[in-house]
């Protein structure tokens, strides 16, 4: 019963990676596949910060009357990610605004259809 | 107690999760992506992690987002049925989700205080800040003092996305005030939007100052100033927010933020230190930390609003420069 | 006693708001259509929230945390029918008919 | 005590979370995203007493402010959009 519990966030985190993953490879539709990305690292974003966890453990800014703390570390790691994340979402959207208007679809198999043809 | 909602969170989690993968309509798996993103956030807030959980909100639930809802408003809302069957993704799915549950059997346990994890560096981090630092805000000392390098290498991330966004979609100041009708109606809009602009602003800078100690610093405090201009486009319509903040300038400071951060660094050389060396800012070492932990983070929060405000303008002007 | 009364007051706000939430929450599963929905968010956005809130700064007493709750107690109840307007503005914008009891006319 | 309001916040996250997904209309899910907003507000207030470090408050006043600007920023897209027979439909 522990290692379930003790297991729970990881399990999880990889359901949520491959819902992530599924939805990038699988789905046709280019807007759909940022946000499949954007489901994965939210994903990676959890795994990082539940290894942070410290049973019984206080948020990382130093106060009177606490002594256990969570990891500071990959809090940092994983503050920089969202922002790098934001970073890659932009990018890809705006690329994804770029190939419609080249394409007039989003759509990749119609993509293809039309690169085909050319 | 923790315990509960935390399983509870990540239960909601994967369900929405699977409802984005399901559905159809766009605008729809929008707006469950920014529910994901607050229930992620405030998990993020269950596992003790306040800056994440600050920047996880202000970050995935508001600009990501806005930007994708620019986007479906630049594109189409409709999403055709996949021509391929789903076969081969799944079995590839499954078979790397096989493989990543059995490597989690080696972990060590939720929240073990022993783990590997927590042994050498996390620790000396913690134990080093108050007397080498002095802010009690750890995430902010080891960010902005202990891995400043590593910052300054995200800003130049973010520097670079905002000059990528604007190659694609270039950027078109208008003269005339485009304004969606519908919104234009709304006249308690528009007031509580002035009302609240000065607030929120004030609010950004408090983040910013406040962030050695309490959660906060300077990406959160730049995503919250461009949410607040952002507002106030929305409620007045693109011309007259860029008429508040020009292009030009948003150019400037963009660059501006970086500079005074590598400036900063410099000026640790020439005082004697290394490159981003705080100590010798100033004649005692825990104020020239300070110093310079406040001066970087001016800088970060300068660059992550102007980017954040580049690429918004950017998504807009593209979808008015469409229709006419 | 005076701190028992407080006490007392704070955990019959939290109680009160707690049940408003839930029966906003209940309404906005259970109501016909979307205008009818609208007032059990509203609820939620409101009612509950402000109960819920002044109870946490009972807890709090005079300290930085209440100042901080009374901000937030504001901006909610300037938010929260702000956004509920804009959506029903839209929403009737988008010809979405509200749903009429026409058994009478 | 702390302990009851966050389980009938969660509670009502839930039932947040099945309107967001049944629909049927967009404006019934954006008044379902706006609800979550809401409740996750007072969820993170109420975690932080229950911690006993309430002073992290600044966060919830932040998802304040983001939920807000977003729920604007939805509105926004939806009536610029020509075919709002799309919402009405679905």
């Amino acid at each position: 019963m522990s290692n379930l519990l003790g297991h729970y966030n990881y399990w999880i985190v990889i359901i949520l990676m491959m819902t992530g993953f599924y939805t990038v490879i699988a789905r046709p539709n280019l807007i759909k596949k940022v946000i499949g990305l954007f489901i994965f690292q939210t994903s990676v974003f959890i795994l990082f910060i539940s290894m942070a966890k410290i049973e019984g453990g206080s948020a990382p800014i130093i106060a009177e009357g606490i002594s256990v703390y969570s990891n500071p570390l990959p809090h940092v790691l994983i503050l920089t990610a969202i922002v790098v994340s934001l970073a890659t979402t932009a990018l890809g959207l705006a690329l994804v605004v770029r190939i419609r208007e080249a394409y007039g679809t989003t759509n990749e198999d119609e993509i293809h259809v039309q690169d085909e043809q050319d | 107690m923790e315990h509960f909602i935390d399983i509870v969170l990540l239960g909601l989690l994967m369900i929405t999760g699977f409802a984005i993968v399901r559905m159809r309509s766009l605008l729809a798996v929008a707006m469950l992506t920014s529910i994901y993103s607050l229930l992620s956030a405030s998990l993020f807030m269950v596992l003790d992690a306040v800056d994440v959980a600050l920047t996880e909100a202000a970050i995935g639930a508001g600009i990501s987002t806005i930007l994708m809802l620019a986007t479906i408003a630049l594109t189409t809302d409709r999403e055709k049925a996949p021509r391929h069957t789903p076969l081969l993704p799944l079995v590839v799915v499954f078979t790397t989700g096989a493989a990543l549950i059995y490597g989690t059997l080696d972990m060590p346990h939720y929240g073990d205080p022993d783990a590997p994890v927590h042994r050498r560096m996390a620790a000396a981090y913690l134990h080093d800040t108050p007397e080498e630092i002095g802010v009690p805000n750890v995430v902010t000392s080891v960010l902005a003092s202990y891995r400043g390098y590593d910052t300054l290498g995200e800003v130049t991330v973010i520097f670079t996305a905002g000059i990528g966004v604007l190659a694609l979609l270039g950027y078109r100041t208008r003269r005339r005030n485009i304004q969606s009708p519908a919104i234009k109606k709304l006249v308690v809009l528009r007031v509580i939007a002035k009302l609240f602009l000065p607030l929120i602003l004030l609010f950004a800078l408090y983040i910013l100052f406040h962030g050695d100690y309490g959660p906060g610093g300077g990406f959160q405090a730049g995503v919250i100033f461009a949410t607040g201009f952002i507002l106030y486009a929305l409620a007045f319509g693109l011309g007259n927010a860029q008429r508040l903040i020009p292009q030009r300038l948003l150019h400037v400071l963009a660059a501006a933020g970086v500079l005074i951060y590598a400036a900063v660094g410099i000026e640790g050389m020439l005082l004697g230190g290394k490159f981003l060396e705080y100590r010798v800012l100033a004649d005692d070492p825990v104020t020239g930390q300070h110093l310079g932990i406040m001066l970087i983070e001016l800088g970060v929060g300068i660059t992550v609003a102007a980017v954040m405000l580049i690429i918004y303008f950017g998504f807009v002007s593209r979808q008015h420069s469409g229709d006419s | 006693m005076m701190e028992l009364v407080l006490d007392l007051l704070s955990w019959v706000c939290l109680l009160a708001g707690a049940a408003f939430l839930l029966i906003g929450a209940i309404g906005v599963l259970r109501f016909p259509d979307f205008y009818t929905r609208l007032h059990a968010v509203s609820v939620c956005d409101t009612l509950g929230a402000g109960l819920v809130l002044v109870g946490l700064m009972l807890q709090g007493g005079l300290s930085l945390v209440t100042v901080k709750l009374l901000l937030m107690f504001c901006f909610m109840m300037f938010t929260g029918p702000t956004a509920v307007h804009a959506l029903a503005e839209a929403a009737l914008q988008g010809k979405l008919k509200p749903l009429v009891d026409d058994r009478e006319s | 005590m702390f302990i009851a309001v966050s389980a009938v916040i969660l509670v009502a996250i839930a039932i947040g979370l099945v309107r967001a997904f049944r629909g049927p209309t967009l404006y019934d899910r954006v008044m379902a995203a706006n609800m979550i907003g809401t409740l996750t507000v007072l969820m993170v207030s109420v975690l932080g007493f229950m911690t006993g470090r309430p002073e992290f408050l600044d966060i919830a006043l932040v998802y304040v402010l983001i939920s807000f600007v977003s729920t604007i920023a939805v509105l926004r897209v939806v009536n610029t959009r020509s075919d709002t027979k799309q919402a009405g439909k679905q």
